[in-house]
């Protein structure tokens, strides 16, 4: 009865989005002036911790919207979406290792890869539903780590480093940590305005109307094959250049960090947190999560209990608030349906 | 004539979509109640609240005196109420004799489980010659009798049939009607929820006529056949 | 209960953790470190991440509570005298990197600019260690590298960085040479190693070096990190018909490796793995430990002393052996592993080049590190300056120990080579 | 090619075949009859591993004597995992009992590492060898084949025979069919979630007694178990078990033919090609 009821309100909100679509365009600009706004403050103040704190806040908010677009819009779980985050950054790292090639370009390049990669294997994959897929792309991300793991090129096992020299051509590591920071504040607000974009679009009501009832769909003129992988193909392009740069800055890559599926999970749990198939959601689920797990992890109260009490914590919210903070707000307070998308 | 089943001014409905607006039946022990009315009219949903697999908003349900209406339904079949759902709802996977023994879950039931098993089967010979049969695989008719005969294995006190001879063949649903009959004869109290119309009020004692959420008509059955309305509405006349 | 009350009760639960959460985070985040006021004193922070959890937790904690042990030592006498008299007083902080790279930069960024802290000590494993470095040589920091033993991480140019492991390259150079010491007719050798960064590095030296020393590499082949059962894969080593194995990984694949080696009888005489023998623990797979050698960056048995220093002209800091190892067992009630001693012997390093410059200035610490050839209870210590290897440990030599069963039929760790460090002889396996 | 070390791996394969076969089989069960995949799964292998491994160190029992037990215990922790974190979101989609279940494995993970530490441990259990050339058979394998085949029948006979495992076939048939039975559905989900960890708790305590293990060391049986499970078919035990079986001989086999580094390449690359193919699992069963 309760998935009745969650269906219906779902079904509602998408009819009162679409009647009052003129009226949310404030809503983007906030939500874009917003990022904007925190991403200016360690580049006023100069500060490199916060710089370095908002990096992990934007790569959440990164990696948590763009798994929203497959899983939140279109109703597939994607268990795995970390691979797409691991295989850009294993191509920009070799394109940048070894053919001297700038960040951007070998992000852009990478990105594309992905995206590709998720063209080709979505078609066949996105004909699974529900726990099937969610499998299929956990195998997936585990083929391709320990393809990784064995693959010489890559380096195999023991990964790929950059000399402290690479970091000379972008003006020694201080600059290239900055620049990697502008990457992530960029990608950030790309994968925000792709997330709102989307699901403002009659793309995007064509992608939940799959996820309501994807046979009723299909009646309705809807190719779902092609809406799906193009949601996931698109979805797959925010991950790699967050990988790309994430790995840029570290100097170094290894499989394991690289196709982490415990990060990937994590992902899926800021969008649960901040509410499912919201554009605003994944953003705040994102934030709160990071936030909380490094609040977490450097108090000393909490020292080692830190992933015990994170457990705990994420039970409560999906036992109790399972629509999500901002999914909760919509429900409690129907005017703020017409604001926050 | 005690009242074995008494709903009163139930409200009910999916989520936020109210389909009954205040029911009232009343189900006297031993005889035959019918419930009729037009597609969508909330029969199923009465059925299904009166069973509690959909919470009552309003209203009360009592089953021999006693008050269910916060009961969930396992607890309202143990206590002797059963129901053959809509669609049969068999446990497709599980063999024929699976089925009949989940039937007989109530303690009462388990107790008594081999002799309900024989005059059970004295009822639908096919099901014997299917016994260990997967449930699934069976024809339409004998998934419908699987479907009774399972209620049946209840030993209910109160056995509710919702649309039993939907999808039937005509030749089926005569020989389900003389079921019917028959364990009316043995004096099993009934409810009986039927878009044939013409044969429910034919067998009933009791009639309900239901519209829009509510109970619109009520009488003997053979009263209910005569009405003008009823004629019209309901038996093509 | 009635789902209303169990949903009231649990959402007054999550409001309160979080109105608990955030209070937390509204108090000052880190507590203020106690003044050690006094004219002469100053304090010092030595900042890091551990892996309190996530899989490195067990070698990442040893690592600490040497670190600890170095730090009462320090306190007890009174501070690290400065060149103008000033007593230096460190402390630490650290937090949790979960180990893993995610967090680990933006943590060092955090302790150098939100903690100020002075030194740097690397996390534990070789993958993190180069995250963190590339912050601290941003920010100019002096890091001493502990339970980091690659070899190529210590060649991408580091000016501040300084390695305190033998390098990953001659973690099994010694136990070739070994077995060409044991009994020069076993020739044939299978390299098996997990494949991760750090076992394969040591593997493909291993590699190399058994090739130029004449030996016949029968199989060299690296399993999943995950591999928990090793009974097909032996099958294959033993069709290879190898006189000796080398390789393995960490600790747990380690110890199933040598479970089942025992379990399946190979037929080989002489078994030396990584990281795994060396932990007391292993002996708890009882008969089958017997015989397998370790390469170890450290064992309580070691031989360094003043004597020993002053024999090789170096000089002599610190602690003796005996002392380390008992105080160690009276705070911990348990042997130290070479984790253990690596931590103590980070902070050791650091106290020495402190006094050595007389300065906390990092450029100036650095110098004392580049210039410092010194034995100490770890072993001797110096550091590369070679531009393209700068930081690099040079001198700093693996022993290798062997669990040999006692006349009570008690196991013993006894190291074996080197030849001048040796406690026992090397058995070969029967 | 060596032949005999193919058949000695072919064997040894085969053998811990079996042990994967009863984690899975908790694993498809609990999917089965509610739809759940259950992500504490590794972490509840791990907990029937330190089960066993602190009766047997602690309380001084025979491993083996300590293996009843913690199918008890397994059965119990699943139950109250059950009513504290499924029940409520039950019937909501399936990311939500994903995130419940993840969120437990967190809660485990976390104590655990706090309570145990991940330094690895070990049980010297030895019974001895069966050996013949470079073919072995361990006293402990053989001892863990044997009772992983008594749990698989067991479980069998609970299912088939037993009219509590009716009923369980009964609700993950039809929930609200076995409701209006007068079946407890609550009670039966809770008991089958109580069965799926029992399970998995019962392969954690065997595996204790083959190889070292960590609180973390479920991590890989989850990963294994998935794949098991769909070259068995999702929501079928005893294809769990033929899957387990088939997985372990194939791991074995592979071993011998190719670097062993590219084992797991394959095994992931057929989970994947056999959920396009046959999503319903190699045999084919339901849907």
């Amino acid at each position: 009865m309760k998935t009745t009821a969650t269906e219906s309100r779902a079904v509602v909100g998408t009819r009162f989005g679409e009647r009052i679509r003129l009226n949310l365009q404030p809503f983007y600009w906030l939500m874009l002036a917003l990022i904007l706004l925190a991403a200016f403050i360690p580049i006023v103040t100069g500060s490199s911790n916060l710089r370095e704190q908002l990096f992990l806040v934007l790569m959440a908010v990164i990696l948590a919207s763009s798994v929203n677009i497959i899983m939140g819009y279109t109703g597939y779980v994607s268990f795995g979406h970390i691979v797409f985050f691991g295989i850009g950054g294993y191509i920009a790292f070799f394109l940048m290792l070894n053919y001297q090639v700038h960040l951007v370009p070998a992000a852009l390049v990478a990105g594309i890869a992905a995206s590709g990669l998720a063209l080709l294997i979505g078609i066949p994959v996105l004909r699974l539903r529900g726990a099937y897929f969610a499998l299929a792309t956990i195998g997936i991300n585990e083929a391709v780590r320990s393809f990784v793991n064995n693959f010489e090129p890559f380096g195999g096992s023991v990964g790929m480093f950059f000399n402290v020299q690479v970091f000379e051509a972008y003006g020694g590591s201080r600059n290239a940590l900055w620049l990697a920071y502008y990457g992530i504040v960029a990608v950030a607000l790309l994968t925000v305005t792709a997330s709102y974009l989307i699901k403002r679009s009659k793309f995007g009501l064509g992608l939940m109307a799959i996820r309501e009832d994807q046979d009723a769909a299909q009646v309705l003129g809807i190719n779902p094959t092609r809406y799906k992988v193009a949601a996931y193909t698109i979805s797959a392009l925010f991950p790699a250049l967050a990988g790309a740069i994430f790995f840029f800055k570290n100097g170094i890559i290894e499989p394991a960090p690289a196709f982490n599926l415990t990060a990937s999970i994590v992902s899926l749990v800021a969008v649960m947190l901040g509410g499912f198939g919201t554009v605003a959601g994944p953003i705040i689920g994102g934030v709160v999560y990071d936030r909380l797990r490094e609040f977490l992890l450097t108090s000393s109260i909490f020292s080692s209990l830190h992933v015990a009490i994170a457990g705990v914590l994420l039970l409560l919210i999906v036992l109790f608030v399972p629509a999500g903070l901002i999914g909760e707000l919509r429900r409690r307070i129907p005017i703020l349906r017409r604001f926050i998308e | 004539m005690s009242t074995l089943l008494e709903i009163e001014n139930v409200q009910s409905g999916y989520g936020e979509v109210q389909i009954l607006w205040g029911v009232t039946l009343k189900m006297e022990q031993g005889r035959l109640t019918c419930l009729v009315g037009a597609n969508g009219a909330g029969k199923t949903t009465l059925l299904r609240t009166v069973m509690g697999l959909l919470p009552a908003k309003q209203g009360a349900v009592r089953f021999d005196g006693q008050n269910v209406t916060k009961t969930s339904p396992h607890e309202r079949a143990r206590a002797g109420m059963a129901m053959v759902p809509e669609g049969r709802q068999l446990f497709t996977d599980l063999s024929v004799l699976e089925n009949l023994e989940m039937g007989a879950t109530p303690n009462h039931a388990r107790a008594a489980m081999k002799q309900n098993l024989e005059w059970t089967f004295e009822l639908f010979p096919r099901l014997k010659e299917r016994t260990n049969q997967i449930a699934g695989t069976l024809s339409g008719g004998e998934q419908q009798m699987l479907a009774i005969a399972r209620g049946l294995m209840a030993q209910p006190r109160v056995l509710m049939f919702d649309e039993p001879s939907l999808g039937l063949s005509p030749l089926f649903t005569l020989n389900l009607f003389q079921i019917i009959r028959k364990l009316k004869e043995r004096g099993l109290t009934m409810l009986l929820v039927e878009q044939n119309v013409q044969m429910a009020l034919a067998i009933s004692d009791y009639a309900y006529v239901m519209n829009h959420g509510k109970i619109e008509i009520e009488g003997e059955a053979r009263k209910v056949r005569e009405l003008e309305s009823v004629r019209k509405a309901y038996l093509g006349a | 209960m009635s789902h209303k009350h169990f949903r009231m009760i649990g959402l007054g639960v999550l409001w309160s953790l979080l109105i608990i959460l955030v209070a937390a985070c509204a108090a000052p985040a880190s507590a203020p470190q106690p003044a050690q006021s006094g004219a002469s004193t100053k304090p010092i922070v030595i900042g890091f991440t551990a892996s309190q959890t996530g899989k490195l937790n067990v070698e990442s904690k040893k690592q600490i509570q040497g670190m600890q042990l170095w730090l009462d030592d320090v306190k007890k006498a009174g501070g690290i005298k400065l060149a103008d008299g000033t007593m230096v007083m460190p402390d630490i902080k650290f937090y949790d990197d979960e180990s893993t790279t995610e967090r680990v930069q933006a943590l060092y960024t955090k302790l150098i600019n939100e903690d100020n802290v002075d030194f740097l000590i690397s996390p534990y494993s070789s993958g993190l260690a180069k995250a963190a470095a590339v912050v601290s040589e941003q920010n100019g920091k002096v890091m001493l590298t502990t339970g980091a033993a690659d070899d190529a991480t210590m060649e991408q140019g580091f000016k501040s960085t300084y390695q305190l492991y033998t390098p990953a390259s001659r973690y099994l150079a010694g136990a070739v040479d070994l077995l060409g010491q044991m009994d020069p007719a076993l020739k044939k050798i299978a390299i098996v190693h997990e494949k991760d960064s750090f076992s394969t590095s040591v593997a493909n030296a291993a590699n190399e070096y058994a090739k130029s020393k004449g030996y016949d590499v029968v199989l060299f082949e690296g399993y999943d990190t995950g591999t928990t059962d090793f009974s097909p894969f032996i099958n294959k080593i033993t069709a290879a018909s190898p006189d000796a194995i080398m390789g393995g990984g960490h600790f747990q694949d380690g110890t199933t490796l040598a479970k089942q080696l025992y379990e399946k009888q190979v037929p080989v005489k002489f078994v030396a793995l990584l990281v795994a023998p060396p932990e007391p623990k292993f002996v708890e797979i009882g008969d089958a430990a017997n015989g397998i050698i370790g390469p170890s960056q450290w064992e309580p048995l070691v031989k360094y002393s003043p004597e020993s220093a002053s024999a090789a002209n170096l000089p002599w800091y610190g602690p003796t052996v005996a002392n380390f190892v008992s105080a160690y067992k009276a705070k911990y009630n348990e042997d130290p592993s070479y984790h253990a001693a690596g931590g103590y012997a980070a902070g050791l390093l650091l106290q020495k080049a402190i006094e050595d410059s007389g300065s906390l200035d990092a450029a100036k610490v650095q110098a004392a590190l580049d210039k410092m050839d010194l034995l100490t209870f770890y072993g001797h210590v110096k550091f590369s300056t070679d531009a393209k290897t700068h930081g690099k440990q040079d001198a700093h030599s693996m022993v290798y120990m062997q669990w040999q069963k006692g006349a009570d039929g008690k196991f013993v760790s006894q190291i074996v080579f080197p030849p001048e460090a040796k406690s026992a002889d090397a058995q070969l396996r029967k | 090619m060596n032949l005999e070390a193919l058949l000695a791996s072919g064997i040894d394969g085969l053998m811990l075949g079996f042990v994967y076969g009863i984690a899975a089989m908790g694993l498809t069960l609990i999917f089965g009859v509610m739809r759940v995949i259950n992500l504490a799964h590794g972490p509840i292998i791990a907990l029937g591993m330190f089960s066993v491994y602190l009766l047997t160190n602690q309380l001084g029992l025979n491993p083996y004597l300590a293996i009843p037990i913690t199918v008890l215990l397994g059965l119990a922790f699943g139950m109250v995992m059950y009513f504290v974190a499924v029940n409520r979101v039950i019937n909501e989609p399936e990311l939500t009992t994903l995130l419940a279940t993840f969120a437990v494995s967190l809660i485990i993970i976390g104590l655990g590492t706090v309570a145990f530490t991940t330094t690895p441990r070990a049980l010297d259990v030895n019974l001895g060898a069966l050996r013949s050339g470079q073919i072995t058979v361990l006293g402990t394998k053989a001892v863990a084949v044997l009772i992983a085949i008594l749990v698989a029948a067991g479980l069998y006979a609970l299912l088939y025979r037993t009219r509590v495992g009716k009923s369980i076939r009964a609700v993950a048939n039809n929930r609200s069919a076995a409701e209006i039975m007068g079946i407890n559905t609550r009670g039966i989900l809770a008991f089958s979630f109580g069965l799926g960890t029992a399970l998995a708790a019962t392969a954690g305590g065997l595996i204790a007694t083959l190889f070292a293990f960590t609180i973390l060391s479920g991590g890989t049986f989850e990963l294994k178990s998935f794949v098991i499970v769909v070259l068995g078919g999702l929501g079928n035990p005893t294809g769990a078990l033929v899957g387990g079986i088939l997985l372990g001989l194939l791991e074995g086999v592979f071993t011998i033919f190719i670097p062993v580094g590219w084992v797991p390449v394959i095994e992931y690359v057929i989970f994947v090609l056999i959920l396009l193919v046959r999503p319903n699992g190699l045999f084919g069963a339901r849907t």
